[in-house]
């Protein structure tokens, strides 16, 4: 091979020192774009370096570092340490409004636990999309009250320690009642008709109309 | 080292034995980058510092430049011929001896100017070979092959007041109450009622009559029911004069408004 | 802010030994090929760190190696030592280039900056092409400065952290020669006397106000 001939022109020439390797090594490793193998790396060393040498003397130096020598296959690369991972990820935080559907199903879980998710729907008229329960469940507002003794033994929801303490509530029975959201105003019409629907009345069947609400449900979140 | 490149830019469009024959009678003015450029080359075959040339040997040969170029009827862009006036027109202020009452800059002003202005330029490129001589990244030193970025980790919280879970809740307890709105027409009397009703009654008007008498039965005591049957009746007895049907006549201001069937 | 709630709860613990607060700065420096500002570089790393700091002793410990820590503008990179480019030829990016225009172009806004169009067709007694200025914009070599407060209040250009970070330069104040240039008197705005033919004809006379603020400009930087 040509290799050989070259080998044995350029052996006329010291290798570089060691040192000289390692930082050769060092920079090869730094700025190629993939891990580099020992053959590669002295094909692109002057001649008579010994990467394997110089990357032991490299990997040394690195140990403890912010930054490793690591083996990836049979090729070599530099990584940031494992245990600075932290330093690599930027966490940004949003605070969004809870979606429209959400507010109205936690609403009814506080004002009437423990309730189940049939009578949620009826309250609201529209059925209750799997998302909007498991979001409040995961913001820890609402958790599984006792099963009611009804038959299928439906469970119930109730809102938690966790809900209180965000609205600043002793109980849910400090919730204000229908007379006094229309007294401060935040209802504006006449009492409702007829009495309120009694929870546990069974589940409603919904309509095409219902569906077609959940379907404006579920853009909302 | 800008000498060198800058040979080579000449060297793209003159042929070597014009060079050297005269390197001012450089033809291709495409070739410079302006009248500025042409001058700064002539400075630099005067082969002394820039700020020791004689700028009127470089009015002359500009001058000579451009001719030649004339001549082999190259068309000229109009800065060339502004510089080559102006170049003559200092030469002229270079040459006579200073006229005390003349206005302006003094030949030697503008001459300093001028070779200011050649400096600044061939210093700018000697410089800019400078720059460019320098370790560049990607070609002398290298960024990171490898980089790993940044991953963004979006954490949404969700949030909402007493007031939304409130109004939430009136929401859907007052859906029921809902009513599409519509105008209470029980106490309205309309134009179109009023219109039909005197159309009945004005073949009986023979005298002048007091309108408000054709008020319907039953708008007669309430005072909201009042108001809209009198002015139904009122806008139905214009519309009825109007058709050339009665007349009206009013004494006076806020007098009652009368109306008499016209034959 | 969300940010100084956070900055009040974690002063509660003490920042990292300044050893640590290195590695951080390492690894985070390793990880990208674009500079680093010390506010970036702080805002990831745990409160109460100083990466000034840390900055200083990792810049140490890399002096001699096979990569450097260098500044660019107010940012911090990594960079290979620029004597090792040879075993580089595999990554090295084959630049745009640059007509004779564009690099004139390049160096009057580098020594001049903030610098209008009409005093680099001056500088250069040639119309200044849309295209070379536009090349320049585009390899974010330069940027729109602040209007010039002289008649038409002119855009002025100045350069960027890419074109400090490709040619390894600290800041403008590096530029090569640029003392004996401003000795020279050559970076000065010089007015013409009179009627001196003017390409690019305008923004010819600045103020001695704009002449001022173009010297500070350069050591400001």
């Amino acid at each position: 091979m040509s290799e050989d001939t070259e080998k044995e022109e350029e052996s006329l020439f010291a290798a570089p020192p060691i040192a000289e390797q390692e930082r050769m090594c060092e920079a090869i490793l730094f700025a190629t774009a993939q891990p580099v193998t020992l053959k590669e790396m002295e094909a692109r060393m002057p001649h008579g370096c010994d990467a394997a040498e110089a990357l032991a003397h490299l990997r040394k130096r690195y140990e403890g570092r912010g930054v490793r020598v690591v083996k990836v296959g049979d090729a070599w690369a530099m990584r940031t340490a494992p245990d600075l991972g932290f330093l690599m990820q930027k966490e940004t935080v949003e605070t969004r409004k809870l979606s429209r559907a959400a507010i109205e199903t936690l609403a009814i879980i506080s004002y009437h636990q423990p309730v189940t998710r049939a009578e949620i729907e009826e309250i609201r008229g529209v059925s209750v999309s799997r998302g909007t329960v498991d979001q409040l469940l995961e913001m820890e507002w609402i958790r599984f009250g006792r099963r009611k003794m009804t038959p299928g033994r439906p469970v119930t929801f109730v809102v938690t320690q966790t809900f209180l303490d965000h609205f600043g509530l002793e109980s849910a029975r400090d919730l204000p009642g229908l007379k006094e959201l229309r007294a401060a105003g935040l209802l504006e019409n006449r009492p409702p008709p007829g009495s309120m629907p009694q929870a546990g009345d069974g589940e409603a069947d919904e309509g095409d109309e219902a569906e077609a609400e959940d379907q404006s449900e579920l853009f909302e979140e | 080292m800008v000498e060198d490149e800058f040979e080579e830019g000449q060297a793209r469009v003159v042929p070597v034995s014009e060079r050297v024959a005269a390197e001012a009678l450089i033809v291709d003015i495409d070739g410079f980058e302006g009248p500025l450029d042409v001058l700064l080359t002539l400075g630099r075959t005067q082969k002394v510092d820039l700020r020791k040339v004689s700028i009127l040997e470089l009015a002359r040969q500009y001058l000579a430049f451009v001719d030649q170029a004339k001549q082999l009827r190259i068309e000229l862009a109009a800065d060339y011929l502004v510089m080559a006036a102006w170049l003559a027109f200092l030469k002229s202020r270079l040459l006579l001896p200073p006229d005390p009452t003349e206005e302006g800059p003094s030949g030697e002003e503008m001459a300093a100017h001028l070779a200011f202005q050649l400096e600044r330029l061939q210093a700018m490129r000697e410089h800019a070979a400078m720059l460019m001589a320098r370790d560049q990244l990607g070609r002398d030193f290298f960024a990171r092959g490898i980089p790993e970025d940044v991953t963004r980790v979006k954490r949404v919280t969700y949030t909402a007041t007493l007031l939304d879970l409130m109004q939430g809740y009136a929401r859907i307890r007052t859906k029921d109450e809902f009513r599409p709105y519509s105008m209470d027409r029980e106490s309205v009397f309309t134009m179109e009622q009023a219109l039909e009703r005197m159309r009945s009654l004005i073949g009986f008007a023979g005298t002048w009559t007091d309108i408000s008498t054709y008020l319907p039965e039953g708008f007669t005591s309430d005072a909201a029911r009042i108001r809209s049957a009198t002015a139904s009746t009122f806008a139905a007895s214009l519309e009825l004069a109007k058709e050339g049907k009665i007349e009206l006549r009013q004494s006076d201001t806020f007098a009652p408004i009368e109306l008499r069937r016209k034959d």
